[in-house]
């Protein structure tokens, strides 16, 4: 928390007046959004404030009906997903995309970028990738451990706990070494008791230099490791600010946390 | 352009499709076996802008000596038997021709036979000065290709409202419904001319092989579908295994009723009358008022009735209609049983058409309803129907610019172009992503 | 009954020319559907356009046949582009239908009336592949062990396509334990995750598309070449069923599963041919009453279709493939 | 409300699972009384939604038994189950998006279609917010009045114990509060109910009884009292977060 006080503000990624419709009801509809670098940005809000279609569209899972963004100084505005990701932004997903089929390691070496083993040409010479495979095998393992995976890499990622699935959706996205990290409801579905570990994680990713937005219901978990809060409600965004200010925030309490959440001044 | 009514082209068997063949000729053994059988022939089908052309003599001979002949039957299909692979020459004996008629090439002096299987053999013919039936326009051709074309479409309809049903309530691709089609108009065949068989009338005849043919979708989800389900299986296994059941029972059907086709007894061949512009006979209208009535019924049950609510929430949420206390699996029976009634009618229908009853019929149609399907939505049945009709009448209009062995492809592409537009279909909703 | 005879009338067809080229379709379905999971119901298309490719440029253009060879891999893997690029962007089903109604399309325009001049229709193109059995080295005779033999012609042409066999599924197996391959069957999994990742999944299965696809049309043009003749009806829709059931069979996604399926395949349907008309000659069991001796033919398609629903309903993952993997794709 | 002491619905030592030979429930029993709330926690993968689709018969059961007031209700299908007085709502999937919220409700009430207009309006009253959205596609509903559908959906029957799979689950705090609220007053009129949760606290809150499943066992029972008092179900299962509660204190590398 501390780095973030003093940083001047610097936005990697700026949105300006995206809009999404489906079957003419509006689903996003942003005018100005904003997300600092080296921080954590929790966007919260109720079902169908279009959190996850606004991910969707940024992220490139989707396309907007208007409007631009700019990542990291350049305008990605409808670009396909994998150069978004190959650009340095990196999402995962609400319900995890464990590839299930493939083992835990498969699954990490699937993420680093640029191997060229990747290419059909040079895929069947070996020793042209074998060293390259090496390092990023080294780097994998390294990851591994950090998230407390490693005794579990020859297995099919189909045999973690969901928990455990989400640790390894995040390692993997790390394997991108990504400039932003777009987290949709990590903590959903994982037992209380690894919910800290991934948090400590989401902590470590803005301390090592990375931006973490993420989407999440639970406002403990918001509130604990939030930089800023972003609150959504029918497409808009209706607040923007320190966790305090948002929880303080009468529309917010309106329209997402109710008088029970409300914070007693 | 081509000169529509002049140009008269007789087709090999190839010309409807080779899909005509099945899939007999698939490849070819080269290394004799000890089995002494062979099931080579040769066959083919005459007809004139459409018409069949009866009664001509074909001959095959290997060298000097004549191995087989036939007599092309009412609908100008030939068949000959050939001792094996070899070259043959077969020729028209041109004085069996219709006066007027005339092949342009009457001999194929190098015909080659590679393997144990039905192949074709074209012969183009052309017929002189006369003009076909009728002496028509060229507004008048088109009119009357687009009313085929819809009586073709709301028979495609029918079939491919079971198979969107099934679809939808089981999440099967059934590659196997083309063989639904034909068992239905096989029994009602069986049953309406079998000679030690009761003969009963063809209306008769038709609702039995529907109720049989409900039979056999019965015993399919008892026998073979539910245990799959139960057991898990996912889509594309069952997929797979309605591929095997597909090649299973049509080979038992040829295996049975061998390869030629054959006609009801009545209204095999009827006049056609004049209405207007239009020719067709009395029979094709009947065709078309019974498929027109049995869509309605059907679409209106799916909308009003208790069944057709049970249906349709179990093709949109299977385990929350069980949860609504819908009998799920009865559901799926009911929808099996009456998607297989559909079949058999429109391959009664199809089987009173100038194709006739044969063993690959409902093969030969299940790509145009897959199409059919595929245009109206996927699981969608009333899609379906509007799907069938687009593609009938599209397949048959389309003749009227290009040759009519072109006819199956000109559906299939238009599956493609729609597809490329519109991957929903027609009447498909596009899903919400995320 | 001669039982050998039986027995070595399905050997002989489990390595003969038909097991490789089946084999050879099948490696490529595995490329496909296997490890991409593409399903490509259209193989025997892909088949069509190598085999009609490689007859055209020699009957039609004259060019020497192995340029003709490239001209027909060339246009399996244009095939491939065509229907790659609109379907592979839409749900797997809608390539499933949109392939095999390609292969449809293509046998029926080859066989039209309209383009007979260039493809011969319905009488097809012959005569096209002398140069290749001009080369062969074999001399004349018959090789083989007991009963099981070939003539030189045969060999020539059987060993040329298990070489090429061997030498797709050498490719396939570099490729499939590369960084690519598991790009690929990540794909297969769940394609959101891939492209979250940084990969162009389009491209990937599109490569994967075109790689099947190419390796489908050299088992066309083997087909072709083994026949020295070309024609419509060597290209039905059923070949693609037979080469997935030979996949099914020996295992999908394993290297091996394609061959070993080609070769049980083919010695089942010929070894049950043969039996068959053993058992009618001999009226064995009554079996001489019962089938039609010009039905033997038929009956192997029904044996077919059985064998296929048994496999997939009792072991869903062939001889090779693991249980549980393909429970988890059905999932 | 008062909670009696008969036994409703009882399911003795369920083994369950979908891949052949992978148990997902290794043996768990699980009772529920007559006129009780209970709650089903644990983490993620336990097994607790394939219980309550194993109860339901979604799954089939490999071994042990379901009893419903004493009678063996194993092997019998869902849409008896449901004549019988079960309801069950789904986590995903739990309404017919094309369908309208009164069509949806009429789905409810598919076996007894003539008392529709009566059990209409009287959960109308248990449901005003319903209501007013009547003719609207049930698609277009906020998740928190998709949950309302749902269980309104399932009490169209009158069923005497509700099976409810994760009805907070993606809800915001206030959605979840307020089913949470429904769900006791749903109880208070009579009906039973069954909750899996992952949203352990809020559950156990509301719970007269609970169980902490774990591999598909049963791993702690007890009043929902008495496991949010217990420091090792606290400390494995609800985590110590909320407790730690305000920022500046969030958990660093060492007690994570």
């Amino acid at each position: 928390m501390s780095n973030s006080s003093d940083a001047v503000p610097d936005p990697i990624l700026v949105v300006e007046s995206v809009v999404r419709r489906f079957d003419g009801l509006v689903a996003v509809s942003v005018d100005h959004l904003a997300v600092h670098r080296h921080t954590i940005t929790a966007l919260i809000g109720p079902n169908g404030a279009g959190k996850t279609t606004l991910f969707n569209v940024l992220t490139g899972f989707d396309r907007a009906d208007a409007g631009s963004w700019k990542f990291d100084g350049v305008d990605v505005s409808g670009w396909p997903a994998y150069r978004l990701a190959r650009q340095g932004m990196v999402r995962t997903f609400q319900l995890t995309k464990a590839l299930a089929g493939l083992t835990v390691l498969d699954n990490m070496l699937l993420g680093a970028s640029g191997q060229s083993g990747e290419r059909i040409v040079v895929a069947p010479f070996r020793f042209r990738w074998r060293a390259e495979e090496r390092a990023t095998h080294e780097r994998a393992l390294a990851l591994l451990d950090d998230f407390g995976l490693s005794a579990r890499q020859r297995d099919l990622a189909a045999t973690l706990s969901g928990g455990q699935r989400k640790l390894l959706e995040m390692a993997r996205a790390l394997m991108v070494e990504p400039k932003l990290v777009m987290l949709d409801e990590p903590m959903a579905g994982v037992n209380p008791a690894l919910v800290q570990s991934l948090l400590h994680h989401v902590q470590r990713l803005r301390d090592e230099g990375r931006t973490v937005v993420f989407v999440e219901h639970d406002m403990d978990v918001v509130m604990s490791i939030s930089d800023r809060v972003v609150c959504m409600a029918e497409g808009r965004v209706i607040a923007d600010g320190t966790p305090e200010e948002v929880v303080d925030n009468q529309a917010v309490v309106d329209a997402y946390l109710g008088q029970r959440h409300a914070r007693a001044r | 352009m081509p000169k529509a009514g002049r140009v008269v082209v007789v087709f090999g068997l190839a010309s409807i499709s080779a899909l005509l063949s099945g899939g007999r000729a698939h490849a070819v053994t080269t290394t004799t076996t000890t089995s002494t059988a062979s099931a080579a022939s040769i066959g083919g089908m005459l007809t004139v802008d459409n018409h069949p052309v009866p009664g001509v003599r074909v001959t095959a001979s290997r060298g000097a000596a004549e191995v087989g002949h036939a007599v092309s039957d009412r609908r100008g299909a030939w068949r000959i038997g050939v001792p094996g692979p070899g070259t043959y020459k077969v020729a028209l004996d041109v004085s069996t021709l219709p006066s007027g008629v005339r092949a342009e090439r009457p001999e194929l002096a190098e015909y080659r036979v590679f393997g144990s299987f039905a192949q074709s053999a074209g012969f183009t013919l052309s017929a002189g000065q006369s003009k076909a039936p009728g002496g028509q326009s060229r507004l008048d051709v088109f009119l009357n290709l687009f009313v085929s074309g819809i009586r073709f479409g709301l028979i495609v309809g029918l079939c491919a409202v079971g198979l969107s049903l099934i679809y939808g309530t089981t999440g099967l691709v059934n590659f196997a419904h083309g063989e639904l089609v034909t068992f239905g108009a096989l029994i009602a065949w069986l049953v309406n001319t079998m000679s030690s068989g009761p003969k009963l009338p063809l209306v008769l005849a038709a609702i039995i092989g529907m109720i049989a043919t409900g039979l056999l979708g019965a015993t399919l989800e008892l026998g073979l579908w539910r245990p799959m389900v139960r057991r898990r299986s996912g889509a594309s296994g069952r997929m797979l295994v309605s591929i095997g059941l597909a090649l299973f029972l049509r080979y038992i059907y040829e295996v049975i009723f061998k390869g030629a086709p054959r006609s009801f007894r009545q209204y095999a061949a009827p006049s056609p009358v004049k209405l207007g512009p239009l020719q067709s006979p009395v029979r094709d209208y009947v065709i078309m008022a019974i498929c027109l009535a049995t869509l309605l019924v059907v679409g209106t049950m799916l909308r009003r009735t208790r069944l057709g609510t049970a249906i349709r929430a179990v093709s949109d949420e299977r385990d929350l209609s069980s949860a609504s206390g819908i009998n799920v699996e009865g559901v799926t029976l009911l929808v099996w049983i009456s998607g297989g009634m559909l079949a058999a009618l429109g391959g009664v229908m199809l089987g009173m058409g100038s194709q006739g009853v044969q063993w690959n019929m409902g093969f030969r149609l299940l790509l145009t309803i897959f199409a059919a399907v595929v245009l109206g939505g996927l699981g969608n049945p009333y899609g379906a129907m509007a799907g069938g009709l687009v593609v009938g009448v599209a397949s048959q209009v389309g003749t009227y610019w290009l040759p009519s062995d072109l006819q199956f492809a000109i559906a299939l592409v238009i599956l493609i172009l729609v597809l490329l537009a519109r991957p929903q279909g027609i009447l498909g909703v596009r899903e919400r992503i995320g | 009954m001669n039982w050998t005879g039986i027995l070595s009338d399905g050997v002989r067809a489990g390595l003969g020319i038909n097991a490789a080229i089946y084999a050879l379709a099948a490696v490529g379905l595995n490329v496909q559907f296997g490890y991409a999971g593409l399903w490509n119901f259209g193989q025997a298309g892909f088949l069509l356009v190598g085999g009609y490719g490689t007859a055209i440029a020699v009957s039609s253009w004259g060019l020497w046949l192995p340029w003709a060879v490239l001209v027909g891999i060339a246009a399996s893997i244009l095939l491939g582009l065509l229907l790659g690029v609109p379907t592979l962007r839409l749900r797997g089903d809608y390539l499933a239908i949109v392939t095999i109604a390609a292969a449809e399309i293509l046998r029926i325009v080859v066989n039209s009336t309209k383009v007979q001049s260039v493809t011969g229709g319905p009488q097809g193109i012959g005569g096209f592949a002398n140069w290749f059995f001009d080369h062969n080295p074999i001399a004349r005779g018959r090789y083989g062990f007991g009963t099981i033999t070939y003539d030189q012609r045969q060999l020539w042409v059987t060993l040329v396509t298990w070489v090429l066999v061997a030498l797709a599924s050498v490719l396939v197996a570099l490729l499939v334990h590369s960084p690519w391959g598991r790009v690929v069957r990540a794909i297969r999994e769940d394609e959101d995750a891939v492209r979250s990742l940084g990969k162009n999944v389009y491209s990937y299965k599109m490569q994967a598309l075109l790689l099947g696809g190419a390796i489908g049309g050299v088992a066309g043009i083997m087909l072709v070449f083994d026949q020295q003749f070309i024609q419509p009806d060597l290209f039905q829709s059923a070949i693609t069923f037979y080469a997935f059931a030979a996949l099914i069979l020996g295992g999908t996604a394993r290297i091996l599963g394609p061959i070993l399926g080609a070769i049980a395949f083919w010695f089942l349907v010929e070894g049950a041919d043969s039996f068959l008309g053993n058992a009618v000659d001999h009226n064995f069991l009554g079996v001489g009453h019962l089938v039609d001796p010009t039905q033997i033919g038929t009956f192997r398609f029904v044996l077919v279709g059985l064998v296929i629903m048994l496999l997939v309903i009792f072991r869903p993952q062939g001889f090779l493939g693991s249980r549980q993997e393909v429970m988890l794709g059905e999932q | 409300m008062s909670v009696g002491n008969a036994v409703l619905l009882d399911a003795r030592d369920v083994v369950a699972g979908y891949l052949p030979g992978v148990d997902i429930l290794n043996g768990c029993s699980v009772e529920v009384h007559e006129g009780e709330i209970v709650g089903v926690i644990g983490p993620n993968g336990a097994g607790k939604s394939t219980l309550l689709r194993a109860i339901f018969a979604l799954v089939p059961l490999r071994r042990g038994a379901v009893h419903l007031r004493g009678d063996d209700i194993t092997v019998r299908p869902p849409h008896e189950l449901v004549r019988r007085g079960v309801g069950y709502v789904p986590q995903l999937h739990n309404v017919f998006p094309a369908l309208t919220v009164e069509d949806n409700l009429r789905m409810g009430c598919f076996l007894r279609p003539h008392d529709f207009h009566e059990r209409r309006d009287e959960l109308l009253g248990l449901l005003p917010r319903l209501g007013e959205r009547l003719q609207q596609r049930a698609g277009s509903l906020s998740g928190g009045e998709r949950q309302m559908l749902a269980m309104a959906r399932a009490l169209m029957m009158q069923p005497t114990v509700l099976l409810l799979d994760e009805p907070s689950a993606g809800l915001s705090p206030m959605m979840q509060d307020d089913v949470f609220d429904r769900i006791v007053s749903v109880n208070q009129s009579g009906v039973s109910v069954l909750i899996v949760e992952q949203n352990a606290r809020r559950c156990l809150e509301v719970a007269h009884r609970g169980y902490v499943l774990d591999q598909g066992r049963n791993a702690y029972t007890g009043t929902g009292a008495e496991l949010l008092d217990d420091d090792k179900v606290v400390q494995l299962y609800l985590g110590t977060l909320a407790r730690a509660g305000a920022r500046g204190e969030a958990p660093g590398p060492d007690n994570a």
